[in-house]
């Protein structure tokens, strides 16, 4: 397993050369302010539903700080840190958890998909998008992210079997983050590893230390590079841990010992790199308050212009589902709006 | 006999189903510790054991292909799909396999399984949670679809589901999950699947509808009472095999009616009670049968999902505008 | 000009599009060097390069997501799916994906693409290659479908569904692949979507129907007129969008209709234009909208195919039966 | 590779004691003639499609060997050699084949399942039986085969997945026979054997050569014990080659060289073991013409049965959707026997 810092915080192999350390560690800690506020609006009924992902930061973070700002990432209903970390606005993450369809719809200069809801099925988008930056002889890459439970689907196989075939310039990283809801990796597979899934596609696969944030990131900049360069594809599994619940419905307790998460809240990824960090100087108090009230700067200014956003009216609800509306939908927006008796012609 | 909601008579029959017949085993994700997303299997792990309630991968279509494989041998499956927007990986199966084998081989091999399904919006989940795509089962010959809207009959529907030896979609109205309590006895009476529920009779016109929207076709019907108008309402309760015999012996009665369902319009299963209506009684009709539906729409996310569910208002006045043709 | 056939046509839109378009790439089982199990995409390998017209492995799910994300990209995809008893694996990508980006993204991305299918039965063929499933297809939202039923038309929708800017499933008759010859000009005219066709006009009755079966009920018809019996022909070409100004048009006129449709009876698509034609037309009607379909049963192996499809007979009967209700 | 006879027919490793070579022998002899009037009555117009299986015959009638008669089969239609070995009855697999449903259903004491037409979606079918077993404290394993092609499909992930996860006693047993109609396996897949895949589900692949009959014999006799055992699955690639069309529609010249074909020709399943026994006076000229006219009588017997089955009237094709027929069908069925009128309650 691919380690740089050790969870102590010291150095166990050389760091990237191209990498922001503190750059890095201000984006972990506005997703940590962004994600806590997340479980908190989501408990005062503003938020539809929460997915935390504490305790995933590196893996998403460290990984997304390997990408160009223009290559593309699709990703799921988790990984609202990797998004934001890629330019998708947070306001917009945060939209469309209050229930807003308009959290779907990023700038156009922003190469993210809205995050995916199903499990499985956008790792094949992502293979697309790759595959046809390559057609046009862009040298864009795709990277996708996942968890251990989207490998059991069957989705994965065919997005992985047609990035392998066609080589295409797809990362797939994969945060093993020890469930699927309430199923431990080691019942969702027999595969000694994760990374191990990959040599059943011809290529390559590395366990990486999910929790380590330069670890992460020296791993996806290979896997990146190999992609642009037109070497193809690489499974990346970083091992890290959903320190909470899998949404704010779950109880944990119902399947798993609160001595394992304790266990893991103290390998932090943030925590990690603070004390590499610090050790290095790089890290004081003061620059943390200032990190703190930023963060929840930008996150109230996100939270109050997601719920700024009108609600959608009647007819707007029909206006996004073809580029024109035909006969029939625009009769039945008729009906919605009572622009037109709502029985219908009955 | 205890007060039940449709989630724990739904947990009760599934107990029941497990003590009573050795061949009964639960497939899903997560149904084990966890209980279930809507808990509905809750304390069954434990009563009953990992052998027999079976926590799976992420993975529909292995979900529904290892459990028809099992029912293959004798066994019977009963396999949640944690939301039916989560069971169009598995549609193959369905469709290919699991609705065919009997004819394929001529009664020779059978699928007796169950997949339950919680279906249907109303609380403001996130995409893919409200999906109410009955029409796209009930299309599929070899395939039974059934829809409880209470306690009892999703106690009673569900056993029938397990005892039938052909496989049956049970669709589970979310939004009733909680909604109200009925007295159940232990041993809850198995309804038959093909019968319509006649709730509450009347002369001037027929509503019809299922599962969760059987909420607002009720509060219809009360307050059309309320004008004096006696609206006949009908639990269509089971899509297929469907209950034409009871649906059109209503509309020949009243000659007018009114479909609702929250799935989309076009091409929701209203349309084929809407048909079979015309070819039944389309002399006896008074006035075009009416379709409250959901719109031809993505069904929308939580702020904004009012404008889509088709409302008491919508049925009071589509019943109205149908009074009047 | 030349005289082309349907499966020619096809063949001959398709190279137009990707002569046209850069952004234009086919995907699909065998249609490169083998070009296409029913010889569809002949000789476009070798025009277009392997770059274009690419060869995929067995995974349909495959096929469609990654065509979709190559349509988010901005390219135009056109994906073969082999048989369209084989498009269920791909479900869970058309309905959770393809058919809604539009609306969770508001515009922001689409997925222009194209899903050709060959479908219906009549040819003999073995189980899950003779599916005619549309219904499920149209009761998508955000999804259009489309069943040419002659060369022309085939050319036409074909071309307009590749520039459109939502997704389309184009479905392809294989009993009319090779049946009939057309007159077709070299940059055929597009046909837009969402337009019926009227074949034939008519004053006592409305034949309604798509695709394949657009042969027996245009025998319907001549028999018909031999008995003096003027039946307005109508092929839908278009399910979704629909035509029902069209339709509904046709039987306020001649107050009786017959639609045909191989599918399954029970939530047929048949049921949909019953339901848009009684909401609409109900006081002009003399007669139940009568159905002739396939029934509710798995599509026959060769030996008793004739007993399912719907045949001139049945619907000459039919007609009778609505002439004279 | 594993391989015991060598293609010029000598042994190569140790033979497999516990296997009757002749009566391979007989049986890759049955299943050539078989093969071979399939061809032929297709052409004839006799069979409504059929998809030879010509060198394949020691993948399919090696592996099955290693079952016992109770044990379950689920294949393919190019499978027809295995299923007639485990017990389906011949008429019934040409019946199939005639278009007649009447193909479908085995006698209750053969515990194969009617070919699977769709690429993929039966290897589910095969665990869930196998579990069945096990959960009635049967021994019994299930043994599926499938194509090269087959393992690109979701449903063979998820199938190896579930098969490993809950060590169920099922032997998946791919035949790689080169091709999945015109493309071929290097095209299908970027992994180096398709046994490879067996890592990311954590069983055992066991790559064998798929054209000796003793090396596929005892690849599956040993995949067999440990399923039986309790020990789990396991997936063995036979390596084999297509050496007729896909089916009698295809024109293989449209995507491969006829050298090839002629290559493999020459690595005969048949021949190989016929070389062997001849080595060791174990065949002779007129053994192999009784075997070739029991096996001619076989087929014709097969064939003369399955073309007397009566086609199905009206009725008959309602009477299976379900054990009893509910009143909507009962009306159709009324409509199309002509019991009721057949335009329907017009
Ligand atoms: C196709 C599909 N099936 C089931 C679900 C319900 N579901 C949501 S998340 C989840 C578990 C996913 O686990 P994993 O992939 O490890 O991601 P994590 O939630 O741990 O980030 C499940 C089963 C879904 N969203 N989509
Ligand atoms: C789900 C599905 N997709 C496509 C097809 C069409 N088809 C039939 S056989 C075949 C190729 C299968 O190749 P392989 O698995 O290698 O088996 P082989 O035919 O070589 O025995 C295809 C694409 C199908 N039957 N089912
Ligand atoms: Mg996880
Ligand atoms: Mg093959």
């Amino acid at each position: 397993m691919l380690r740089i810092l050790a969870p102590d915080g010291e150095l166990v192999a050389e760091p990237p050369a191209t990498v922001d350390t503190r750059a890095l560690y201000r984006a972990m800690t506005v997703a940590r302010v962004f994600d806590r506020r997340g479980s908190a609006l989501q408990r005062q009924g503003r938020l539809a539903t929460y997915a935390p992902f504490e305790g995933q930061e590196a893996a998403q973070i460290g990984s997304v700080a390997a990408l160009r700002p223009d290559d593309w990432l699709v990703a799921t209903y988790r990984d609202a840190a990797a998004m934001w970390s890629q330019g998708y606005p947070m306001e917009l993450l945060i939209a469309g958890r209050t229930g807003h369809e308009g959290g779907g719809a990023p700038p156009e200069s922003v190469n993210v998909l809205p995050p995916s809801i199903t499990v499985g099925a956008h790792m094949l988008h992502a293979v697309g998008l790759a595959w046809a930056e390559r057609y046009r002889r862009s040298d864009r890459v795709a990277l996708t992210m996942f968890g251990d439970g989207a490998t059991s689907e069957g989705d994965f196989h065919e997005a992985m079997n047609f990035a392998g075939v066609y080589r295409v310039g797809c990362v797939f990283l994969c945060q093993n983050n020890g469930w699927a809801i309430s199923l431990p990796t080691e019942r969702q597979t027999a595969a000694a590893t994760l990374a191990d899934k990959a040599i059943g596609y011809g290529m390559p696969g590395v366990r990486v230390d999910g929790n380590d944030v330069l670890a992460v990131y020296e791993a996806t900049e290979a896997a990146v590079l190999r992609a642009r360069g037109g070497d193809g594809p690489t499974l990346i599994e970083a091992v890290t841990y959903r320190v909470g619940p899998h949404t704010t419905a779950d109880d944990p307790g119902r399947y798993r010992a609160e001595e394992q998460t304790e266990a893991w809240r103290q390998r932090d990824p943030i925590d990690r790199l603070r004390r590499y960090l610090a050790g290095r100087g790089e890290w004081s108090r003061p620059w943390q308050d200032e990190l703190e009230r930023e963060a929840a700067g930008l996150v109230d200014a996100a939270v109050t212009a997601a719920e700024a956003l009108p609600a959608f009216t009647a007819g707007e609800i029909f206006d996004a589902t073809f580029a024109e509306l035909p006969p029939l939908l625009a009769e039945q927006r008729g009906w919605a709006t009572g622009a037109a008796d709502p029985a219908g012609p009955a | 006999m205890a007060t039940r909601t449709l989630a724990q008579a739904i947990n009760h029959a599934l107990g029941l189903a497990l003590s009573e017949r050795d061949d009964v085993v639960l497939l899903g994700e997560d149904i084990g510790a966890a209980g279930g997303v809507f808990r509905l299997t809750d304390g069954l792990l434990e009563r009953f054991g990992r052998g027999r309630v079976i926590d799976t991968p992420v993975a529909e279509s292995g979900i529904v292909g290892v459990g028809y494989g099992m029912a293959l041998a004798g066994l019977r499956p009963v396999l949640e799909i944690q939301f039916m927007g989560f069971s169009y990986p598995a549609f193959d199966q369905v469709i290919s396999h699991v609705s065919r084998i009997r004819n394929r081989s001529r009664h020779r091999f059978t699928a007796p399984l169950v997949i339950r399904m919680p279906y249907g919006g109303g609380i403001g989940a996130a995409e893919h949670h409200s999906e109410s795509t009955e029409a796209l089962y009930a299309h599929v010959p070899g395939l039974k679809v059934v829809v409880p809207s209470r306690p009892a009959d999703a106690a009673g529907l569900l056993r029938s589901a397990i005892e039938d030896p052909d496989p049956v979609v049970f669709l589970e109205p979310i939004r009733l999950y909680r909604a109200v309590r009925e007295e159940l006895p232990d041993r809850p009476e198995p309804v038959p699947l093909g019968s319509a529920a006649i709730e509450r009779p009347g002369t001037d016109l027929t509503l019809l509808a299922w599962g969760a929207m059987m909420t607002e076709t009720r509060a219809a019907a009360e307050e059309l009472a309320s004008t004096g108008v006696h609206a006949e309402v009908l639990d269509v309760r089971s899509l297929v095999p469907l209950d034409v015999a009871t649906i059109a012996a209503s509309v020949a009665k009243t000659g007018r009616a009114v479909v609702v369902h929250e799935a989309p319009r076009t091409g929701g299963f209203g349309a084929e009670i809407v048909a079979q209506i015309q070819e039944r009684c389309l002399y006896s009709l008074e006035a075009p049968v009416a379709r409250v539906t959901g719109w031809d729409t993505v069904f929308p996310l939580k702020r904004s999902e009012r404008h889509y569910l088709p409302s008491t208002e919508r049925i009071v006045a589509a019943a109205r505008r149908v009074l009047a043709g």
